[in-house]
């Protein structure tokens, strides 16, 4: 056993441990804090797992934003009383029960994988010249898979309109509430003004770095999505109202160009979501920039809720 | 047993915790949270086979990787979605269980018509 | 040297108490393993990782920040 | 690589994960709330600072280099203002109570 193996165990033992904690946390408040954390951890597992594009969308749409959208709900239901109804110990058990066989279940089937593994490594390796990129991980998403990728910017957009239309009817058209507290702190004025700059040179960096280095279109936009809403905590800006129309040109702005680059492929290429040979990358960037500028909108939105007022109150 | 193995005996431990808080807490907010460790633990088992998938000189299997980006997304907005609900319904009806029977409900339960 | 950085992250910090501070910690400890580990085992592009985390934790801390005193008023108005 | 750069990196990287360590034992020990902040602040900065001081005769290209240094300066300025934020809210959470 190296010295590897025992970190690597101790890394396992504590993502568990973290993890059961914030199960066991008996505070929503406590809970999210420990998913955070969580979430912390398991980018580091990723890049064990040589995934550092993995890492960075884990570690900001899986526990950063995810973790600002669950403390957000959790301080609005805080003043309401905790439903008591704690299931029976019979359920626990058979609860308890059927976890331990669907984990026993998994881990076998996690040592009985077949081998050699299956792979389309080289596969996707061999066209990676052909599209001008360096990072594997990008091709497949905006070259090999494009499709998929298309149709989960529509999803995005379909959670935008499922939120917003939770709203009761009289606030369509209006603004969600303010993200963050009425005479913030001016700390956090301060980090805002200065952070936020900072962070989206950072985020435009990160997408224009993804076509050969780890980084891409989603990790980007998700930095950029955490800058707008520390700005919208430090209250220098407040949400925009849903009925705006440049708001909702910019969340269609992805999948839209997306989607017109995918058809325009049969008279470019000769096929659907084809890419003309040689003129691939400026093309894939050229999509990933309306995609990093539409997930960059959507997930402060998602975050932002349903309005709850009317637009300029 | 190598650094990936361990994350997939991680992927199924977090499955089988995820489910047990699924099923077991009361609350809507905590089953969204448990709903999203089943689904990390999914993907760290996706991890391993994307690890697994090094072949000669490729440290990784870039087409599970590349699902994995997606699915965390997708399972963002869907907790998105969720949350939006949760909230609507707490204002609907004063309270945030999820069986209308069971559970205290505020007296002065907002009714928001 | 990964002894260290294995270190630093095992001492997780306290559970019952202060623990947006266990996060902060955790948030940098976490960028200095990442970037041990990175130049031990050589996954290439670490540094944009780091970068991306080290945005990530200061801004789930300030969420907290900004939560926790966001509960701490309504509890007053609940009083009053 | 030199020698003396070799040992260098090695020191300050040892002497970072010290400071991580002793932040870490802080806060876990130290009596208050306030306290525990203080000794926190210093694990982050100096901790972080010296990894990377340590890491940085390893960059593979000046540019690497530089994003390590970027990195640590975003700490620096995050961490500071985040101690403030929960100073504030501390001292927030006291006087009602």
């Amino acid at each position: 056993m190296t010295l590897f193996d025992a970190l690597d165990l101790a890394l396992a033992a504590i993502v568990l441990g973290v993890a059961a904690w914030t199960i066991a946390a008996r505070e929503m408040f406590s809970a999210v804090v420990g998913y955070v954390a969580y979430g912390l951890l398991l980018a580091i597992v990723w890049v064990r797992l040589y995934a550092p594009d993995v890492a960075l969308t884990e570690a900001s749409i899986g526990s950063g934003v995810t973790g600002v959208l669950l403390v957000a709900a959790s301080t609005r239901l805080r003043r309401l009383p905790a439903p008591d109804a704690p299931p029976g110990a019979a359920l626990k058990i058979a609860a308890a029960l059927l976890s331990v066989l669907v984990t026993g279940v998994l881990a076998t089937a996690v040592l009985y994988l077949p081998n050699p593994a299956a792979s389309l490594a080289p596969e996707a390796d061999r066209h990676l010249a052909a599209t001008g990129l360096g990072n594997a991980v990008t091709a497949v998403l905006i070259a090999y898979r494009s499709f998929d990728t298309m149709l989960e910017k529509v999803v995005l957009v379909l959670a935008v309109v499922g939120v917003w239309s939770v709203a009761p009817e009289r606030f369509w058209g209006g603004q969600p509430a303010p993200l963050g507290p009425a005479a913030p702190d001016a700390a956090l004025v301060f980090l805002a003004r200065i952070l936020a700059p900072i962070g989206v040179v950072i985020g435009v960096q990160m997408f224009w770095v993804g076509a050969d280095d780890p980084g891409g279109a989603f990790q980007g936009g998700a930095i950029l999505a955490a800058m707008w809403i520390i700005v919208m905590m430090a209250r220098l800006t407040e949400p925009p109202p849903i009925g705006s129309g440049w708001l909702r040109l910019a969340l269609i702005s992805g999948p839209a160009v997306f989607l017109l680059v995918g058809v325009a492929g049969p008279y470019m290429a000769g096929s659907f979501f084809g890419y003309p040979v040689g003129f691939a990358k400026p093309l894939i960037l050229f999509v990933e920039a309306f995609m990093v500028l539409s997930i960059g909108v959507t997930l402060p939105l998602l975050v932002a809720g349903p309005p709850s007022r009317e637009a300029g109150q | 047993m190598s650094a990936s193995t361990i994350a997939g005996f991680v992927g199924s431990g977090l499955v089988g915790l995820g489910l047990y808080a699924l099923i077991v807490n009361p609350e809507p907010l905590k089953k969204l949270l448990a709903f999203n460790l089943i689904g990390s633990g999914v993907f760290l088992v996706f991890g391993l086979v994307a690890r697994r998938g090094a072949v000669g000189a490729f440290l990784f299997d870039p087409v599970p990787q590349a699902m994995v980006i997606t699915g965390i997304v997708v399972a963002f907005a869907a907790s998105a979605l969720a949350v939006a609900l949760m909230l609507r319904l707490a204002d609907e009806s004063g309270c945030i269980a999820l069986d209308p029977e069971g559970g205290t409900r505020l007296d002065d339960g907002a009714e928001d018509t | 040297m990964t002894v260290g950085a294995g270190l630093a992250r095992v001492l997780y910090g306290p559970r019952e108490v202060d623990r947006m501070m266990a996060v902060q910690l955790l948030g940098t400890g976490g960028i200095a393993a990442l970037l041990l580990a990175a130049s031990a085992t050589e996954v290439a592009g670490v540094e944009n990782v780091a970068l991306g985390l080290a945005l990530l934790s200061s801004f789930a801390s300030v969420a907290f920040v900004t939560a926790s005193a966001g509960a701490v008023k309504t509890r007053q108005a609940d009083d009053r | 690589m030199s020698l003396a750069l070799t040992l260098f990196s090695a020191l300050a990287i040892a002497a970072g994960v010290f400071f991580f360590l002793a932040g870490t034992v802080a806060l876990l020990r130290f009596p208050d709330s306030l306290s525990r902040l203080h000794a926190l602040t210093k694990a982050d900065n100096l901790g972080l600072g010296l990894v990377v001081l340590g890491l940085l005769p390893r960059a593979g290209s000046p540019l690497a280099g530089l994003k390590l240094i970027v990195l640590w300066a975003l700490v620096q300025l995050s961490s500071a203002t985040v101690a403030q934020l929960i100073g504030a809210a501390l001292r927030r959470q006291d006087v009602p109570e």
